[in-house]
């Protein structure tokens, strides 16, 4: 199995977990972060204080695989994620030794 | 373009029912109207105004609760309306909201002093014709006015600066429209030009001795002059400027509803300096317009959640307040000729419509209006308009109607009035978007709408940690 | 249900001592009644409604003051006391706090206008033994009330309005014993019912002319009829509701406590409006309401900042406020009797003991009254009505006794209009939290509690991004 | 250390710079004082005062008005000051600035009745000279006034309170200067000392009939002892306690913009009680004030914001709020003495000078003034003071000016009642801060700083979910 | 070594937390995060403008140990974070090649 | 590749921002997280409800690096992110199969 962790531009995300949906992954886990990359930030200014803001708000979407879906998800999230700028993002995949379902206790592939 | 045009069909199609309803068309209404104003000439029209020419003694007891009700409506605005607004909108955006209502409201405060007051109460030099629409220039600066100044039984300067609220808390509302797209300078441009072509008109006609006080409308407290007004213009500028990005496809929630609550409090509370104020003394009219404002709001309130309740299964917090803002710009106009029943009915009635026309009208068009202006303002100031004709009957505690008035009759000049306010405020705002969009542009860049119009328009974030 | 009932009975007891303390148990007084009355009636009795009967002209000034202390009033509920709330609350539950103000507030006000006016002010056509309890139906519906009406040197109209603020703002207090868990449906249900047979008669026997005014007890703008009365049904149903899930071992910390401060500001200014409202008019004795209004509630801030840092090596901003609001409860029923140094004893001393009531009684008893109502408005309401009875006295700077009125046999007075409306409440309000528990219930799911009363019981979240 | 000397001795010559330009130092002015006196004796002296010794009738719309006014400073205090300071410091300090303020207004409050309105407006029974710069303790625990004691046309009570929301607000204006690295007791120490030596002798000195009034000087509503007074003291207390860790290097931006959007609108409407509240009635120059307080606010929105977007490019709410206070400043000293254009020149030219101030000159020195205090309110209140020498001129709409005085004599005045104030306090602030410092200390330890106030000093934290 | 991530209910933390810390747990970083699965959100209504929140939210533990404690680890947590309805989250183990304590500059499992 | 995920204190991020752009590394990825180990957090009380609020805001970075930047890397945090006192935080070193660049879809170390 694999954890697929994505970095992504926040308002991308309906359109990446409708996809993922489409294509059978159930579970999804997500978390605001901020992205230094080589998309710049901005510059706020109070009272003659500028601060550049050098990061950027992005979101992190990780996802347990079954090593077979692995390349069909990450085929789609590259595809909905994209909108050609620079920003878009990174995906990263990891190995996963484990999986279980607390409520359950299932493990491996029937955990997901 | 063409389903702009569609849409501001519908507009156009509502207004000319109200007008046509009079049995009189907009055009001959254009002829009829100095025939007209012999006709009413002797009536004792209930306008605030009225007021101004009496003894000239200052009253302090009138004089400190005017000043009470002035800072009331400023606060109504700030942070009354700004926050209102601002918590209802993506947190990306709380800035730019905060922004154009702060500046819109000190901006009109300016030019209310510049031209604003002498052009909508001092006597023209115009033709007869020309009074009817509008004053002259005479006060311009305030030229004139000095502390010894009475009008009616308060000091000028303290019924000038009472005005100046009206004046820009008006155009503030509108802000509400367009929020979330629109581009500042253009906005600052478009605010100039409707206070000058748009308020300080209907403003004249109704309070300053004009066309619509003539015909004997009523409008204790600005249902036209202001909330019409702002409702229409709103609606207009919300489908010619287009949806937001997203708009129906992103949820596109409130950030901060507790703010929303406090924006609704304050208006609550200061809409007591909005309409008792506009009686212009402490007295027993007040009084009534006191408790009628204020179980209209309650009753709006509870209007609103029943049937959001009885709809969708919940009350919420945003219904209530909306609900309560609805009963308030209806009991406007209305509050010192109803009685306390009258307002209560008038308060729950408009909330229905209100709550009718931001979610099922507002489907039905399809357009944007991102805060509801038109859908609350709007619709519930017509309410407020018509419904006090019925409602002012002694049958339902009001105060009766003038002699050689009926409720028919009176029904129609309000009607009326609220027809002219429709078109002119719809035509106008239609023309300096026009404008204004060619010369500096309305709306900001896809990209910058996107990211947010606090950091691309002001470069600064509402919260950090 | 056998824990509640000796919680309850540490309530009864706590009355029993106070009543106990006037040396004439509860069946006692019940047969004194007719005859005490005779004995007090030429008692120049310190009642609010007192002013009512006068000359009937208007005063402008009195007018403009009432206006805004009737406003004043209206900003201590909304957004001030639900912001006070809302602030202490999980975020999860912080629009259900501010929708459970709001809606009390408004539902409060129609039934006031309906029929709590005519119950609470207008004479009944009952027995005397009637009228000492509540008033009648005649002016229900406002019906007889004009413009011209006038009560005392106002317009009625601004009396009902003032009025209305107390009856709305009162039962809006209870809202903090519950907090977290209430039914929405459930609480409506019950704040009519203790409107209608709580608030009304109390408020009548006070300030109507009733029972508690003709024992000659001193309740200048509310101490029994809003705080003692709103302290006492908190505590009654967190007792009988039961506490919150988790409550003792998660932490359940305020989520925004600048909301709490804004609120804790606001219930402060606002406080002016009811006290010195109280006082009906803009007069010498306004002033000396004032001043004692400030200074006790500075010197309760301080009061309990000193007893925290003390006690635990810190000031906290809560401490300060809630030291605030001790010391404004406390002075409310002794503003106008006793002198600036009385108002800083009473404050101080007010909020060491709601300090002890918050933390020690409370954990000792061990019920969850999740925002303090009654360590705060309950403790500090009854020693604001039993210390007026020393600190009014000459010596400590206060107007003195009544003719044939001793520092001892004011005390005694005091404790049974004390001990009369704890033991009224407490017994209402249980009796009403029986029915409305098996009609609609009073208290959510577990699992609704446990997800947030914003999304379960009103489909809305207070905060997005 | 020697970096410290060298900063202050840019105030130094500031104030040197002032009195120079009155071509008499400071020494001179000393030795002078008594013959000056004798000189100026007949002036009709505009300070508020004046009013206090005439006919002892309470007029009830003035009172009504004076109570608002009261209770309008209060809410520019809390939550007003609080909040604007609150929402832009860090999260981790945001209850820390909230307490500072709040406790701060509290216990100026307790002082005041105290022994503070005895030292700044009771007759002292010292020699002629002590008389100049402060009163006796002869009012001390308000001794002497009742609920008929009458003060111009309003109770002596209302009076009171209403100088001693003044006094409790300036000192917490002083907040702004150390926010995010003050000790809690040091602070309450130093501002119990400022109180005493700083604020009560200017007081008296402008208002209370002393020194500076003796001068002819005109300070309305309390640009000098106010403003000037708590920008100055924000200063030198900056320059003493240092720079905030990390002061230049890492990002300080606000932590919630609406917050000090709310406190701002708060500060702008409560401005009103303090201006308008200045004159003590509800008369013909009350409306004058508000007219001039509300647009000279308008005036310096837009000045701020013009510069802003033509040196940066972009229009910020900060920059627009701040321009705000920065206008409201500048037309306290001076509302009832210029007319509504000076108004306006005056906020616009204002809000330049306290934007240079802000940006140019804190990066020039290099001190770390966390909130612009003296930005703010030393800047714009200097040239407030000095400024109305020119547009009181008849030529700019101002009243002009009395007999024997001209427009160089008045500004000759102003800068000495300006220069005299900024020596006083810079002296007293500097000696006070050596004398706390060495007792309790004055700045926490690093790591509390890092940590954040509001856990290390106050055991809370501002938000939780 | 492997790092152990559960995604767990947000008001099971305070127990999961105990329970780990009975075992040994000295360390543990938690995140904040959006969970979307079979476990159903709600409905938000803003004036006739219907919402789907269709996530939940969630707080995810990372927990570095040692090979040899995992497997109790796992257990615990498991044991600690059950509720038995729907929701309660899954755990997921990662290989973990190296930790390094800043503090100190230990490595492997005495930096743990 | 790997995935280095560094615990550190939320005010050291912009020294180690810095420092890591210095040696090379273009992205970052930053999340706002809890930490709770050795380091005490601190007591909260609220009318006398007192809470011990046992976490300690913390900031995770992460970043994927190809292995021969690894240790650098990792020596760079180590040093930027220092101050010698309890709480500095832990530096964790994932193997990581794969990476892909949204926008251009490259892959490996040139999508880093
Ligand atoms: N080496 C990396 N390690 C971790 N996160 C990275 C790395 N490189 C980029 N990111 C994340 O991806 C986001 C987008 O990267 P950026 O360089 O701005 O543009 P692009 O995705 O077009 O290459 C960054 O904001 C950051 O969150
Ligand atoms: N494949 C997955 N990858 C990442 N996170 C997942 C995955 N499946 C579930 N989750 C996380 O676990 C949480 C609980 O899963 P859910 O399907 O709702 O119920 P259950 O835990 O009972 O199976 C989700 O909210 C999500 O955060
Ligand atoms: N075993 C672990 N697994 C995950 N995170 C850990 C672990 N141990 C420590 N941490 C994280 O590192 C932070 C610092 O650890 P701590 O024990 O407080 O001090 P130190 O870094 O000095 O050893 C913790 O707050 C936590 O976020």
């Amino acid at each position: 199995m694999k954890l697929i962790s994505a970095v992504i531009k926040p308002f991308k995300l309906d359109e990446v977990r409708e996809a993922l949906s489409e294509i059978g992954v159930q579970g999804i886990t997500v978390t605001e972060v901020k992205g230094f990359g080589r998309q710049k930030g901005h510059t706020e200014l109070y009272r003659g204080a500028e601060y550049v803001i050098d990061f950027l708000p992005k979101v992190k979407i990780e996802i347990a695989v079954s090593d077979k879906l692995t390349k069909k998800v990450i085929e789609t999230i590259s595809k909905s994620a994209l909108t050609g700028k620079i920003g878009d993002g990174k995906i990263f995949v990891m190995p996963l030794d484990e999986v279980q379902r607390i409520r359950t206790g299932e493990t491996g592939e029937d955990a997901l | 373009m063409n389903k702009i045009f569609s849409k501001l069909g519908v507009i156009g199609l509502l207004s000319l029912f109200l007008l046509g309803f009079t049995q009189t068309g907009i055009s001959n209404e254009v002829f009829d109207i100095t025939k007209e104003t012999v006709l009413v000439a002797e009536q004792d029209v209930l306008v605030v105004e009225a007021a101004v020419e009496e003894v000239p003694t200052i009253n302090s007891g009138d004089t400190a609760w005017m000043i009470v009700a002035t800072i009331l409506v400023i606060v109504m605005a700030i942070p009354g309306l700004a926050l209102f607004y601002g918590g209802l909108v993506r947190s990306k955006n709380m800035l730019s909201v905060l922004m154009q209502v702060f500046v819109t409201f000190s901006l009109m405060s300016l030019l209310w002093v510049i031209y604003g007051y002498s052009v909508a109460f001092s006597d023209g030099t115009g033709t007869p014709w020309g009074q009817m629409i509008a004053g002259g220039f005479g006060a311009a600066f305030l030229n004139g006015i000095t502390p010894d100044s009475v009008s009616g039984t308060i000091p000028e300067f303290v019924f000038v600066t009472f005005q100046l609220t009206f004046a820009a808390l008006t155009p503030a509302l509108i802000v509400g429209g367009f929020a979330e797209r629109i581009k500042f300078s253009g906005m600052l441009l478009f605010m100039t030009g409707w206070f000058t072509i748009v308020y300080l008109p209907i403003c004249h006609m109704v309070w300053g001795g004009g066309l619509i006080a003539e015909m004997g409308a009523i409008d204790f407290a600005g249902g036209t002059v202001v909330h019409i007004n702002a409702g229409v213009a709103a609606l207009v500028l919300a489908l010619l400027i287009g949806p937001r990005l997203g708009f129906g496809k992103e949820p596109m929630p409130p950030h901060n509803m507790p703010m929303t609550l406090i924006g609704a409090a304050l208006l609550w509370a200061g809409w007591f300096g909005f309409n008792v104020g506009s009686e212009l003394a402490a007295d027993g009219v007040a009084g009534a317009v006191m408790i009628n404002t204020q179980i209209a709001a309650a009753a709006a309130v509870l209007g609103w959640l029943l049937i959001e309740t009885l709809q969708k299964g919940k009350a919420s917090l945003l219904g209530g307040v909306s609900g309560a803002i609805s009963g308030l710009v209806a009991i406007t106009p209305a509050c010192a000729v109803v009685g306390p029943m009258g307002a209560i009915i008038l308060g729950f009635v408009a909330s229905i419509f209100a709550y009718w026309a931001c979610t099922s009208l507002k489907k039905a068009i399809g357009y944007d209006d991102s805060l509801d202006v038109f859908g609350i303002h709007g619709v519930a100031g017509i309410v407020g308009a018509l419904g006090l004709a019925i409602l002012m009957a002694p049958t339902f505690g009001g105060v009766g109607f003038d002699e050689g008035v009926s409720m028919a009759s009176q029904f129609v000049i309000q009607a009326k009035s609220v027809g002219i306010t429709i078109v002119w405020c719809a035509i106008a705002t239609f023309v300096l978007y026009k404008i204004v969009n060619s010369v500096v542009g309305m709306r900001v860049s896809d990209e910058s709408e996107r990211t947010g119009l606090d950091t691309t328009s002001h470069g600064e974030t509402a919260y950090h940690s």
